[in-house]
């Protein structure tokens, strides 16, 4: 791997760690976002590693803890910030908020808020690329959580049924809210799970960027070879609560700090750098200050932009005719 | 122009879209080799092959949602539940996420599908498999609610609901389908009718009666029975439920100053209710008499014949309140 | 007697129910471990095990069909959806199959079963998350839907749904559940509610009120303002909205002539199309005025603060309804 | 096996069929049944064979092809097929008809039409003897289609989580309505999707009562010492349509006569008990002739029975009080 992508990876986890610190202080201390707000930080590696092997055709969908997957498609983040602050400047003009960011031109459908019910809409962008004989696929990404919902049966059967260009991406971070994934999933396995439909599975180590974009690229090259839907459950680990509020009270003792201290995708990644890669702390810590500056002016940006003008209520209810 | 029954309108119409338009294309349970369980898509798979006409497993969540994303992506999918009541296991699919996504991303993309849903009792199939649920599709914005109860509207109106860019249920009544009574005269050629305008079927001016889809037959009955007892009445069919338009009902009451609803679906809560809000609100001075309601009782659909015919309406409980309140 | 708030109110029928009888038990998404993720369960694990305590997976469709199956087979289940929303997934085991089988199999079982459901938007959670979608469940025969507005009617309505013998969907609004403006004197131990009955909450002459859940507290608050401007609101609080009880509320129009209806739903297709259907049908010749409506907007919820509170009612939009037909 | 059991059974199948030729008989000539007619000609092993082996406080539920089961479960024929009438003394009053025959004196909680719900409804019934901590155990029958749904999914994951004393019965016909399995399912070992759940599965010979029996009381024997929910795939054929008026254009040519002529479950038992048992052709038909007296008598009593009066309407909308 070039030693430019690694860098340019590096930033993009490093700002979507920093967007999370920012966007809770911003919810918690200054009471400027609303809603829910589910934090991205420990898995920055997933969104990260599996953009950067997409094509731009390729179509991305995500659940609700959707902040690293729009940044690492390329949406700004002062746009991102300003959709959490609820401006009219957001990415969806302060309609969607936290969990329902998106953007047409990067092929970004969207975050959604209901368990497991993207999984059936990005079953359906991989049949229209199918219907157009393209050679394009979906990603589609969803919690470990998500796998016991009906959706998640109904789609991953479609996509053998129909041998569509789709890859499931689960981000297997132990729990759904505060229930682990052994207490919840009868199979703790979740890649044994797409067995059940045939779709070839692995499980990796989600933390592992590099692992994760070459797991990632393998599979794309096997969906546009036409073997149709692949799988992979992505090992990783979320450090904050499900959502603001979340005393994180399930977790043993010192799970957390393990995750943390051991596994932080960051972390691997900055040290792959500075001994497999001869890249130096002061470059690092450039890239750092880099986007430090970006989120400053992403925040000024957001303060500073206008709220949604109250005559756009009813836009978009029905499409323009 | 061919007398057609309403379900050779709405094949025409499915027929011409997809000739017309590559992106336009069906998926469902039984709709490719079967051809439909009421054979509505027959031939199709023959004429179009097995990329446009897709069966698919027995799995309403993702069939309402595969069908929304594909739409999301630029397609122009057209999806059939096999009846409306097999769309409740599809309603997040449809009113969370169909209904929802061109609001929800402050229009970034439209959302052009159609869902077909045959719907409507009398059939004897029991309490599960007889639901007019038209209303609770219609509660929410964002989902374009149609019923066409003649086969012109419901080449007319398929049509429009195929080209329209954003989410449609279609809800076919089947008792309409095939009846001899139902047959129109339908065009050959292209013509839409637009969705949310609601049309005179019948003129009078002793009583307006306010109705849709299965409702408007017996309507149209109750209509000639009084005839001959020298009442006319003015029958309107609202055509859409969803955007609901209300200046064709409200221009008819101002002139009959009687109004009586009909529906197929149970009555607490239904389409009637909504009608008769509005008329009150919006044509109080001009409220003669109270405004009646004729709809299924509530009461869940039993097997039984004669159970069910007394829970359903009919011509002569329309003509019974058309005479309650003149 | 203490002051609780809604939800204590709520945790203490729950917790006196469980005491009272071993076949009454809790499942649903952290109602256990985490308490409930709105803490109305806080403890229960602890006091009652797991063996009736039962954190679920994320699957709405069978903890409404377990619990119904549960029921059925002689327990007294109260399956809590996380959040009303979510019951939409859940939509064909609640209305096809809880609201059914007791008619369905002519009463040979019954089905106590009850389905907590908090609900309620302008909590910024957008257009998935901020149903009040209550107009829907109640459309259908079978199932009995309570919202109860104070916490002494909370109490009592939930203990009344836990021994009622068919299914219930108990809605609780979310706002109300810690505001200090909702407590209220809730005696400690044992006493019910009947559901299906609908009270006057606040007295008054010139016009009626009539409302439910989140409803009745900005029209307590509207009745508050016009009272300084010497109108009289009576305000009639539904607590059940299906079965319908309509005597309260007629009574009330038949002294005052004059109605305003206010709920948290969308309006087109609302609770309140029926509740002046009804009053219309029923109490013809006491209309002195147009009913009015408030209601939610026919606009999905949108995330901003802003947006979303202009298309919700407040008490304002109530003073102004009022006004309009005084 | 004793002789009278087996007797017994040939019994119940014999009866299983003439009740389904003479509805269908009912149906299509007479018009006096109506609505939908799903019949189970060909699997009548399962039914009977599975039902053999419960205990009576074991509990039944199953889908719209409910006729086999009912009589199986000892529902006398002349209240059944009253009920398939829509006569007042039908085992549902004539209100649930052919999709919704239940007894609870029995434990049979009813066929239901929608497909795949039952299963959910079938883990609470288990539920509920796990809670009593009985030794009971719910059977559930759905069939091949039936598994693509949500409701599947979500029941034998949360059978499983719990570990409920279930048995899940998979009666395999090789089609939903005109779809074959393997076009349905994207994996067409019905038996493989159980495993996505830890659930043990295994695929049996559906039409041959023996192992359907054996299989079916190792399972129960299985829950009953705890071991959590099981699994069986029964391989079988329905002879007739999905329902009335299905032609059945969808089979591959010589596909029924293979099945009927070689596997059929009546004859399939028939020759074990004149090859095996030493039972006489004269035995066998004084057993056909009873159940054709039984027959003629339910459709003397049906035919007789008054429909339900008009003022039952409202009966049971809400319990009696
Ligand atoms: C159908 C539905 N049920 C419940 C919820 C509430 N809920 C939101 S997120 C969540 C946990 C999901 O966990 P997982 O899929 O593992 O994703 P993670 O949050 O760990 O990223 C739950 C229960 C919901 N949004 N939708
Ligand atoms: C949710 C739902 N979708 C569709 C249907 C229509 N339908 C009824 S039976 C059936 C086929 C079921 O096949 P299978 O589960 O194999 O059972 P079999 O009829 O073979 O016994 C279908 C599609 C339904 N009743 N419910
Ligand atoms: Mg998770
Ligand atoms: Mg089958």
């Amino acid at each position: 791997m070039e030693k430019e992508t690694l860098l340019d990876w590096y930033r993009q986890m490093v700002l979507i760690r920093r967007f999370e610190e920012r966007s809770d202080e911003l919810y918690q201390l200054e009471g400027k976002i609303k809603g829910f707000l589910h934090l991205y930080i420990g898995q920055e590696a997933i969104a990260v590693g599996t953009i950067a092997a997409r094509r731009p055709q390729d179509h991305l969908i995500t659940a609700y803890r959707d902040h690293g997957h729009a940044l690492a498609a390329g949406l700004e983040a002062k746009y991102v910030l300003a959709e959490l602050m609820g401006k009219a400047t957001g990415v969806t003009g302060g309609r969607g908020g936290s969990m329902h960011l998106a953007s047409r031109d990067r092929h970004f459908w969207g975050g959604y808020g209901i368990v497991g019910a993207h999984l059936s809409l990005g079953v359906g962008l991989a049949l229209a690329e199918k219907y157009r004989e393209s050679e394009f696929a979906a990603i589609c990404y969803f919690g470990d959580g998500a796998t016991n919902i009906g959706y998640f049966h109904e789609s991953l059967n479609m996509a053998g049924v129909w041998q569509l260009p789709i890859l499931f991406v689960c981000e297997n971070n132990k729990y759904g809210m505060g229930t682990a994934v052994d207490k919840a999933s009868a199979n703790p396995i979740i890649s044994d799970k797409a067995r059940a439909y045939c779709i070839p599975a692995k499980r990796i180590d989600g933390n592992n960027i590099l692992e994760v974009y070459d797991e990632t690229s393998a599979a794309l090259a096997k969906i546009r070879a036409g073997e149709g839907p692949q799988f992979l459950e992505m090992m990783t680990y979320r450090y904050e609560g499900h959502s603001i509020g979340d005393r994180t009270r399930y977790r043993p003792e010192g799970e957390l700090h393990q995750w943390r201290d051991e596994k932080d995708p960051i972390a691997t990644l900055q040290k792959h750098l500075l001994t497999q890669m001869g890249i130096s702390e002061t470059e690092l810590m450039a890239i750092q200050q880099d986007v430090e500056r970006e989120m400053d002016e992403a925040v000024r940006f957001s303060n500073e932009s206008p709220l949604p003008e109250l005559d756009t209520l009813y836009n978009y209810i029905y499409p323009e005719a | 122009m061919a007398r057609l029954t309403l379900r050779e309108a709405i094949t025409d119409a499915l027929r011409e879209e997809m000739q017309r338009d590559d992106n336009v294309f069906i998926m469902g349970e039984e709709v490719a080799d079967w051809g439909g369980t009421y054979a509505v898509t027959k031939g199709f798979l023959e004429e179009f092959g097995p990329r446009r006409v897709r069966d698919t497993p027995i799995s309403e969540m993702v069939i309402a949602g595969a069908a929304t994303g594909a739409a999301m992506a630029g397609l122009r999918p057209v999806a059939e539940f096999m009846t409306i009541n097999f769309a409740f296991v599809a309603f997040d699919a449809i009113i969370n996420h169909a209904a929802k996504v061109s609001y929800m991303f402050n229009g970034q993309f439209d959302c052009p599908v159609v869902f077909r849903a045959p719907g409507g009792g009398g059939k004897q199939l029991g309490a599960t498999h007889s639901h007019t649920p038209d209303v609770i599709f219609a509660h929410f914005p964002g989902l374009k609610v149609v019923c066409p109860a003649t086969p012109y509207d419901a080449k007319g109106l398929l049509k429009a609901a195929i080209r329209d860019n954003g989410p449609v249920l279609f809800i076919e009544a089947v008792p309409l389908y095939t009846s001899p009574k139902v047959r129109d005269e339908v065009p050959e050629g292209d013509y839409t009718v637009p969705i949310g305008v609601s049309d005179v079927k019948r003129e009078g001016s002793d009583v307006t009666i306010i109705t849709y889809g299965e409702g408007l037959h017996i309507s149209l009955d109750a209509a000639r029975q009084l005839e001959r007892e020298g009442i006319e009445a003015e029958v309107v069919d609202l055509r859409t439920l969803q955007p609901l338009d209300m200046s064709v009902p409200l221009a008819s009451f101002k002139k009959t100053f009687k109004a009586v609803v009909v529906e197929f679906g149970h009555q607490t809560y239904g389409i009637g209710a909504e009608i008769v809000a509005r008329l009150q609100e919006e044509a109080f001075d001009y409220l003669d008499a109270p405004i009646k309601r004729v709809a299924q009782n509530d009461v869940p659909a039993p097997y039984s014949g004669l159970l069910e015919k007394a829970a359903l309406p009919d011509a002569d409980k329309v003509v019974a309140a058309v005479k309650e309140i003149l």
